[in-house]
C-alpha cells in the first residue's frame, strides 16, 4: 500500500461530504464509467448552453483543431505507460515539417519529402529511445535534451524563416477529404484504432504496460525491455513526424516556430484520459476522451469569446478538476 | 484472570469486494509471544496494519491497557506504543542505515540533528541486532535483504514500544540472523511486551510462542492460551479446515537423460566455477545459506546476468544465454525470488501477472493476444492454487503477499518449456498451499520436465527433491542424492567449514 | 577614434526571421566598415540585463536594442549609462514610467499602431475594390493581447477598418496562444463556425504567420480567395511561400518593412554617434510598402529582405 | 537489480573502451567528485580559451545572471528530493512580480509591496502541496495547472500589460549592493546556505529525503508526510516569490510574461547537479555546480558570439552529456 493510497483514503471524508447534492443517476454514471461520463454531460452541457457548439461544421472544426494534440498523444500514451516521458514531440513536429518541405522543394518528389520527414522523426525519436533504453537515462531529462536540441536543428534547416514549398500537389496530403473529412483527421483516427489495438489486443502493448508497471520483473519475464523502449519511442518520432508533415501541409509553409508547448498540452490531454504518469496504465477511449474534451472546452471558449487571460484559468482549473476527480473515483472503488 | 494487555474487540475490515476481518475478537497479554496464523488471505496483516493504523475497521475497536483506541493514522498509533515489522521492506534506500534506524524520531539538539547521538544510537542497536558488521554511515540499499529486514527490526526496537508485532520475519533471513531474531523476541517477552508474531513456520511457534490465535477468512477460529496440549496436526486442521498428513507429499518417478547441464559458469557472486547437471523428469534443490549464491547462479544460468565464464548445455546447444528472453524461449524459464521487486506488476491484474509471459503460446498469427484464453488460463491457475481473488481482474496489488507469491508461481508453473527455476517458491505460503505446489512441480516431474528449486527451508529441499547441490560462499560444494540427504549432512555442507 | 569597436545588437525573439535579417545586415554592415557586431538574444528583462553585463565584459561601446518589452526602457538606459555604453533602439521604442516615449533614447521603427492602419486601409481598399457590401463583411482580428505590439498592430488596424466605414459589430476575436500559424488556426476555428452567414471575411493579425493560419482556417470551411481578403505584417517567409503557391488565395498581401534596413540602419546610427559623436536623431519612422502576389519579388528586392 | 542497473551493466563496455584516451589523472579527479571536476575543469578550460571570461566584471555578470535560476533552484532541490516536482514557479516569478508592483503602486509602501509578493509565492505553493499531498495528484499535472492558473492570474492582475512602479525606492532592492554584490546576488547565496544545511543538518531536511526515497516508510516511521509535503512547496512559493519580487525591482517592472520556459531550466540545473528526479537523493553542492556549469556555458556561448540557433544545439549537448556523465559515474561506482 502507497502513500498515495494513504492519502486517498485519509481524505475521501471531505469528498463524500461534498456528494450529497449530486443526483442518484449521475452519481452512478460517474461511477460506473468515470471520464466517459463526464465527456457526455461536458458534451451535452455544451451543446446546450453554447450556440451554434453542436452544428455539423463546428464539430468538423473541433475535429480539426484536435488533430495534432490528438494525434501524438496516441503514442504519448504509450511512452507513458511505459512510465517514459517525450517532452521533444513539439519540437520533432517542427522539425520534421521543415525537413518535409525543404526535401519536397529541393527534390521536386512530395513522396520524397513525406519519407524524410517521417524518416527524421524516426530518427530523432529512436536516439530518445536508445539514450533512455541504452544507458537508463531518465528520459525527462533526455527528452528536454532533445526538445532543445532538435528545435535547434529545425531552426538550421530552415534558416530561421518559414519554407515555402513548391510543388503545389504537396497540399492535397492536408486537405484531401474523403466522407467529409480530411487526410489529417483520418490519420488521427486511423492512429487512435491502431495504437488502441496495439495497446490492448497485442501482446507488444501487455509488455508496454508490463514495463511500465516494474521494468525488472518484465525482463525477467522475458521482455525485451531496451528493444520495447526504443520502439515505442520511435513509434512516438514517427508518429510525430507524420504529424509535422500534414500541419506542414495543412499550413502550407514549414514553420521552424510551429507548436511550442505542444508536449504540455499533449501529456496534459493523456492524464486527463487516466494515463498515469508513474507508468503501467492507460487507455485508449480515455486518451479519446481527454483529447476531446480539451478540444470540446478550447473550442467552446471560442465561441463564448470567452478573453485569454480568463482562458488561462479555464485551462488550469479544467485540468486540476479532472485529476481531482480521477483521484476521487480511485478512492472510491478503493473504498467500497 | 485478569484482562488482557492488548485486545482485539469485533473488528473488521472490508475491502471492495473482500471482507478481510470479520468481527474478530481475542487478546494477548503483556509478557508473551502471541502467534498469529492462518492461511494466506486469512487477514493476518490487514489485522496487524489496523494496529497500526494504517488500515480502518468498519467495526470494533481496540483496547490497550483498558483503553479504548481506534486509530486514524500512524502517527497515532505509534504514540500508543506501537511498533511492526511489516511483511515488505519499508526502507528509504538511499539513507544511511543510522537514519533510517532512527527515522521518525532523529535526535536533534538546537535545531540540527545530532550526529553524534545518532551515530552511538545506531551502534547500539546494531550491536543488540547482532549486525556488528554494519557501519552506521551505510547506505542501506548496499545492504542484502536479510540486514535490511534486521535493520527494519532494529528500528521497532528503538521506539521502545510496548506492543510489537513481526510479519513473517524469518522468510528472508539467514540461520544466523534467525537466531539473534530469535533471542532478542525472547528478551521483548521477558521485559514484559505484547509480542505478536505471525508466522507459516510450525517450528517456529512451537520454539518460540506462548500462545496463539489461528485466522481462516477473515475469521477468528481459536485462541490457545497454551501450546501445551496442542500438536501440529491441530493447528493444521484449524487453519487450512482439512486434515493434511504430510504436506511434501514426495512421489517416486523415473528419471530421464540429462536436460540441462551447467559447465564452469563464473560471475559476480560466484567464488569458484560452478557446475551441475539436471535430468528429465528430476526434481533438483539448490541448499544453502542466504547469501551463498545460489540465485546469483541460476540469475547467470538464465541470462538475468552476465557470465564471464563458462556454458550451459541445452537441447544440443552449447552456450549462454544473453537475456531471460531468450532463455524462456529457448524452454528454460526463472521464477525469481523477491516478488516485489522482481515479480509483481503491482497496478496489473491477476490474470495480466499469469498470462505476461505465457500468452505467446495462446497468441492469434503471433500477433493479437486470445483474451479468452488468457482469461481461462488465469482462471485454472487460481483455482489450482487457490489464489484467494475476486477474480483475474483484480489488481494484485491488493492480494495477500502469500496470494501475490502464488500469481507469481503461477506465472511460471502456466509455462509450456523443459526446464523451472523457481527461487524460493514457497516463501510465505501456507501449509495447504505448498502442498498444492509441491503436487505440481511433480506433475511437471511427471511429465519429464525438470524442475531446480532453490530453498533455504531445510526441510523442503530434503524431502522434496530427487538431488540437492550445496552451495556455500559462491561455491557448489556437493551434490547430495535424496537417500543420503539427511537435515544433519545438508547443513554440515551448508555451514562454513 | 579609429581603435576596435564593438557595438552589441540585442533582440527580443532571436529565432524569428523578422531579427535574424536585422542582425545579419548588421554584422555585413560591420564586416565592410570595420566594426565587430556581437549578436545577442534578450527574451526577458533578465536576459537582456546579462546580455549588456556580458557586452559589457567585451568591452563594447554600445548597442541596439529590441527590447522585450517597451517598458523595461528605464532599467535598460540606466544600465548602459552604468557603463558608459550608447543605447538606439530598434523596431519598439522605450518608454518612461509615464508611459511616454523615451526621446533621449534615438530610435528607428516603425509604429505597431501606423503599420496596423496601413494593414486596415489596405482591406479598406480591397473591400471597394471587390465591390462588396461592407456590412456583409465580417472580420477575423486573431488577436494576441498578452503581446503589447501585437495589440497596438490589431488596435490600428481596426480603427482604421472602422473609420472607412467597417461595421463594428462584424468584427470578431480570436485569442491565439502563440504567434504561429497552427495556433491561429485553432483559434480562428470557432469564430468561423460561429458566423456562418457571412459570406465575406478580413482577416489581421500581428503578423503574416498568423493571418495564414486564419486563411486556412476559412478554407477549411469552404471560403475560397474571393471571398478572403488576410493582410499580413513583416514580409517573411511565410508571405514568400504563400505567394509562390499556384494559385492566389485568402492571403491578399502583407505589409513588408524592410528588417534588412532597420537592422543596417540602426547600427550605422549607432557607430557613427560612437565613433563620430554624432546623435541620431531622436526618431526615425520607417513604413511598410504593401505586397501582394503580383509584386513580391520586386519589393523583396527593393527591401533588400 | 533493476533494469536499469542492467542496461548500465551492459552498456558498461562501450564506455569503458572510450575511456583510454583520458589520462589517468583526470580519471581519478572524475572519479572521485564527479561534477564539480568537471565544472573545475570546464571553468578552467573556458578562462583560456573564452576572451574576457575570467574578468572581475565578467564573474559579477554571470553571478547576477543566474541569480533567477540558482535562487530557485535551491528550493526545487527540496521538492524534487521529495520525489515531486513543480512547473508552476515561473508563473509564480511573474504573478508574484506584478502583485508587487500593483501593491507596491497602490499602496505607496515597498514594505506591504514586497511582502503581498512574497505571501502571493506562498499561497500558491501551499495550494500546491496541499493538492499533491491531501488528493494524491502526481505534481507534475498538478503544477502544470498551476503554472496555467497562475500565469492566468498575473496577466489578469497586470491587465495583460507590464505594470511599472511609481515608487523610487523600490528599485533599490534589486540594486543596492555590498561588498561588491548585488541584493539578488546575496539572496541566491544566502538560500543555498540556508537550504545547504536545512537539507543536510535537521530532521526536516532528512524527513524529506526519506520521504522521497519511500514515502511509505516514512509515513510508516511516523513522518507528518503530507504537512512536509505542504511545506516544502510552500517554501519553493515563497522562494519563487522573493526571486519573482527581486526580478521586479531589477527589472522596474511586474512583467507578466517574464521567465517562461524557467521552470526547465531550474529543473536542468538541479538534475546537472546530480539531483534525482525519482526523489531520495540530492545534494546543495551538487545544484550550486548543476547552476554554474549552466550559467558558465551560456555567458561562455555569448562571449563567444555563438549564433542562436547553435545555442539550441550547445545546450540539448550539454544537458544531454552531464546526466550521460552522471550515469557512467555511477556505473563505474556499482562496479568496482
Ligand atoms: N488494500 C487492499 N485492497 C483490497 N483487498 C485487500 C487489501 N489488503 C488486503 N486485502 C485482502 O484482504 C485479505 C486479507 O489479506 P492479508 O494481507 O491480511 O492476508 P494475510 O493473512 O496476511 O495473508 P499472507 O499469509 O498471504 O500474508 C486478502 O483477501 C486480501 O486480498
Ligand atoms: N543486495 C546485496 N548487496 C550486496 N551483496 C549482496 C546483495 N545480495 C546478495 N549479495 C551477495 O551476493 C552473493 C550471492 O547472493 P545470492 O542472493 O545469490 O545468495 P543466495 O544463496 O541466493 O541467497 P538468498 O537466499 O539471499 O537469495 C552473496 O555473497 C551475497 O552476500
Ligand atoms: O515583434 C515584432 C516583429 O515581429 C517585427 O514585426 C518587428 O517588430 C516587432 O515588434
Ligand atoms: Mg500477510
Ligand atoms: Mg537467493
Amino acid at each position: 500500500m502507497s502513500t498515495e493510497k494513504l492519502a486517498q483514503a485519509q481524505s475521501a471524508p471531505d469528498f463524500s461530504a461534498s456528494r450529497g447534492g449530486l443526483s442518484r443517476i449521475v452519481r452512478n454514471l460517474l461511477d460506473t464509467s468515470g471520464l466517459i461520463a463526464v465527456f457526455i454531460l461536458l458534451f451535452i452541457g455544451l451543446s446546450i448552453m453554447v450556440p451554434d457548439f453542436l452544428t455539423g461544421r463546428n464539430i468538423v472544426g473541433l475535429l480539426l483543431s484536435v488533430t495534432l494534440i490528438g494525434t501524438i498523444a496516441t503514442t504519448m500514451m504509450m511512452v507513458l505507460a511505459l512510465g517514459e516521458v517525450d517532452l521533444s514531440v513539439a519540437s520533432i513536429v517542427a522539425f520534421t515539417g521543415v525537413v518535409a518541405a525543404v526535401m519536397t522543394s529541393t527534390s521536386g518528389s512530395v513522396f520524397i519529402g513525406v519519407m524524410s520527414g517521417v524518416a527524421a522523426g524516426a530518427a530523432v525519436g529512436a536516439f530518445n529511445g536508445f539514450v533512455v533504453a541504452q544507458f537508463g537515462v531518465n528520459s525527462l531529462i533526455a527528452t528536454l535534451a532533445a526538445m532543445e536540441f532538435v528545435r535547434g536543428l529545425a531552426y538550421i534547416t530552415s534558416g530561421g524563416d518559414a519554407v515555402m514549398i513548391t510543388v503545389p500537389s504537396f497540399f492535397d496530403l492536408g486537405s484531401a477529404s474523403f466522407l467529409g473529412l480530411t487526410v489529417p483527421v483520418w490519420t488521427m483516427i486511423f492512429c487512435f484504432i491502431i495504437f488502441g489495438v496495439l495497446l490492448n489486443m497485442t501482446a507488444f502493448g501487455r509488455n508496454v504496460l508490463a514495463t511500465g508497471g516494474n521494468a525488472e520483473a518484465a525482463n525477467l519475464a522475458g521482455v525485451n525491455v531496451r528493444r520495447l523502449k526504443i520502439t515505442v519511442f520511435a513509434l512516438q518520432g514517427v508518429v510525430a513526424g507524420v504529424a509535422g508533415v500534414l500541419l506542414t501541409s495543412r499550413m502550407g509553409l514549414g514553420d521552424p516556430n510551429t507548436s511550442i508547448g505542444l508536449e504540455l498540452a499533449v501529456i496534459s490531454a493523456c492524464v486527463l484520459g487516466g494515463v498515469s504518469l508513474s507508468g503501467g496504465v492507460a487507455s485508449i477511449t480515455g486518451v479519446l476522451v481527454g483529447v476531446l474534451i480539451m478540444g470540446s472546452v478550447q473550442n467552446a471558449m471560442g465561441l463564448l469569446n470567452v478573453p485569454t487571460f480568463y482562458q488561462y484559468l479555464v485551462r488550469g482549473a479544467i485540468l486540476l478538476l479532472a485529476v481531482l476527480f480521477d483521484r476521487w473515483k480511485q478512492t472510491r472503488r478503493s473504498r467500497v | 484472570m485478569s484482562d488482557p494487555y492488548l485486545r482485539f474487540d469485533d473488528i473488521s475490515v472490508e475491502f471492495p469486494g473482500v471482507r478481510a476481518l470479520d468481527h474478530v475478537s481475542f487478546g494477548a497479554n503483556a509478557g508473551e509471544v502471541h502467534a498469529l496464523m492462518g492461511e494466506n488471505g486469512a487477514g493476518k496483516s490487514t489485522l496487524l496494519k489496523v494496529l497500526s493504523g494504517v488500515n480502518r475497521v468498519t467495526s470494533g475497536a481496540l483496547w490497550i491497557d483498558g483503553e479504548r483506541h481506534v486509530f486514524a493514522n500512524e502517527r497515532e498509533a505509534l504514540d500508543q506504543g506501537i511498533a511492526i515489522i511489516y511483511q515488505e521492506l519499508t526502507l528509504s534506500p538511499n539513507l544511511s542505515v543510522a537514519e533510517n534506524l532512527l527515522l521518525g524520531q532523529l535526535p536533534v539538539r538546537k535545531g540540527f540533528v545530532d550526529r553524534r547521538a545518532l551515530r552511538e544510537t545506531a551502534l547500539g542497536v546494531l550491536r543488540d541486532l547482532g549486525e556488528e558488521g554494519i557501519d552506521p554511515a551505510t547506505r542501506v540499499r548496499d545492504l542484502s535483504i536479510g540486514q535490511q529486514q534486521m535493520i527494519e527490526i532494529g528500528r521497532a526496537l528503538l521506539r521502545n514500544a510496548r506492543i510489537i508485532a513481526f510479519d513473517e520475519p524469518t522468510s528472508s533471513l539467514s540461520v544466523q540472523e534467525i537466531r539473534n531474531l530469535k533471542r532478542i523476541v525472547k528478551r521483548l517477552r521477558d521485559e514484559g511486551k505484547v509480542v505478536l508474531y505471525v508466522t507459516h513456520r510450525m517450528d517456529e511457534v512451537f520454539e518460540m510462542c506462548d500462545a496463539i490465535t489461528v485466522f481462516r477468512d477473515g475469521q477468528h477460529i481459536s485462541t490457545h492460551p497454551t501450546l501445551e496440549h496442542i500438536d501440529h496436526d491441530v493447528l493444521v486442521s484449524e487453519m487450512v479446515g482439512r486434515e493434511i498428513e504430510d504436506v511434501y507429499g514426495y512421489r517416486e518417478r523415473q528419471h530421464g537423460p540429462v536436460q540441462l547441464e551447467v559447465k564452469g559458469l563464473k560471475g559476480p557472486g560466484i567464488a569458484e566455477p560452478a557446475s551441475f547437471d539436471v535430468r528429465q523428469g528430476e526434481v533438483f534443490g539448490l541448499f544453502g545459506l542466504v547469501g551463498a549464491g545460489r540465485s546469483e547462479l541460476l540469475r547467470l544460468v538464465c541470462g538475468a546476468e552476465k557470465a564471464e565464464a563458462g556454458s550451459v548445455r541445452f537441447k544440443g546447444r552449447d552456450g549462454l544465454f544473453t537475456s531471460p528472453r531468450e532463455a524462456i524461449q529457448s524452454g528454460i524459464a526463472m521464477c525469481p525470488e523477491d516478488r516485489k521487486t522482481q515479480g509483481i506488476f503491482a497496478i496489473a491484474s491477476v490474470g495480466d501477472n499469469i498470462n505476461i509471459s505465457c500468452r505467446r503460446f495462446f497468441s492469434r498469427w503471433k500477433l493479437f493476444r486470445n483474451t479468452a484464453r488468457e482469461t481461462r488460463n488465469a482462471r485454472d491457475y487460481i483455482r489450482r492454487l487457490r489464489i484467494k481473488t475476486p477474480g483475474p481482474e483484480t489488481r494484485i496489488g491488493t492480494l495477500s503477499g502469500g496470494n501475490q507469491q502464488k500469481t507469481i508461481l503461477a506465472r511460471w508453473l502456466a509455462e509450456d518449456i523443459d526446464v523451472f527455476v523457481m527461487d524460493e517458491p514457497t516463501r510465505g505460503i501456507d501449509v495447504g498451499a505448498r502442498r498444492d505446489i509441491y503436487s505440481l512441480l511433480y506433475d511437471l516431474a511427471e511429465q519429464g520436465k525438470s524442475v531446480v528449486v532453490i530453498s533455504s527451508d531445510l526441510a523442503e529441499v530434503s524431502s522434496i527433491c530427487d538431488r540437492i547441490g550445496v552451495m556455500r560462499d559462491g561455491r557448489v560444494i556437493d551434490v547430495v542424492h535424496r537417500d543420503q540427504a539427511t537435515p544433519e549432512r545438508l547443513l554440515g555442507l551448508a555451514l562454513p567449514a | 577614434a579609429k581603435e576596435d569597436i564593438t557595438l552589441g545588437f540585442i533582440v527580443k525573439k532571436p529565432e524569428q526571421a523578422w531579427f535574424i535579417n536585422e542582425q545579419r545586415a548588421a554584422t555585413e554592415l560591420g564586416k565592410k566598415d570595420g566594426f565587430e557586431v556581437v549578436k545577442l538574444s534578450g527574451v526577458d528583462g533578465q536576459e537582456v540585463l546579462s546580455a549588456i553585463d556580458n557586452l559589457h565584459s567585451q568591452g563594447a561601446q554600445g548597442f541596439v536594442i529590441c527590447p522585450p518589452d517597451v517598458r523595461l526602457g528605464p532599467v535598460i538606459k540606466r544600465r548602459a549609462d552604468q557603463y558608459d555604453m550608447k543605447v538606439v533602439t530598434v523596431d519598439d521604442r522605450f518608454v518612461n514610467s509615464d508611459g511616454d516615449p523615451m526621446k533621449g533614447v534615438p530610435h528607428l521603427g516603425m509604429s505597431g499602431y501606423k503599420i496596423g492602419q496601413q494593414v486596415g486601409n489596405t482591406i479598406a481598399e480591397q473591400i471597394k475594390a471587390r465591390g462588396w457590401d461592407m456590412d456583409d463583411v465580417a472580420a477575423l482580428r486573431i488577436s494576441n493581447y498578452e503581446l503589447p505590439t501585437a495589440k497596438e498592430r490589431t488596435d490600428g488596424a481596426t480603427d482604421a477598418l472602422v473609420k472607412a466605414g467597417f461595421n463594428k459589430d462584424n468584427i470578431f476575436d480570436a485569442p491565439q496562444q502563440n504567434t504561429d500559424t497552427s495556433s491561429a488556426f485553432a483559434a480562428a476555428s470557432p469564430v468561423f463556425s460561429k458566423q456562418s452567414k457571412f459570406k465575406h471575411w478580413v482577416i489581421y493579425a500581428l503578423n503574416e504567420e498568423s493571418v495564414l493560419g486564419g486563411v486556412r482556417a476559412s478554407e477549411q470551411y469552404g471560403l475560397t480567395a474571393d471571398d478572403v481578403i488576410g493582410v499580413g505584417i513583416n514580409g517573411s517567409g511565410a508571405a514568400f511561400a504563400e505567394f509562390s503557391r499556384e494559385k492566389p488565395t485568402g492571403f491578399y498581401g502583407t505589409i513588408a518593412v524592410s528588417s534588412t534596413m532597420h537592422g543596417r540602419q540602426s547600427a550605422l546610427n549607432l557607430y557613427n554617434w560612437v565613433t563620430e559623436g554624432e546623435k541620431p536623431p531622436a526618431d526615425t519612422q520607417t513604413t511598410g510598402k504593401l505586397m501582394t502576389r503580383d509584386n513580391w519579388q520586386q519589393v523583396r528586392d527593393e527591401l533588400g529582405l
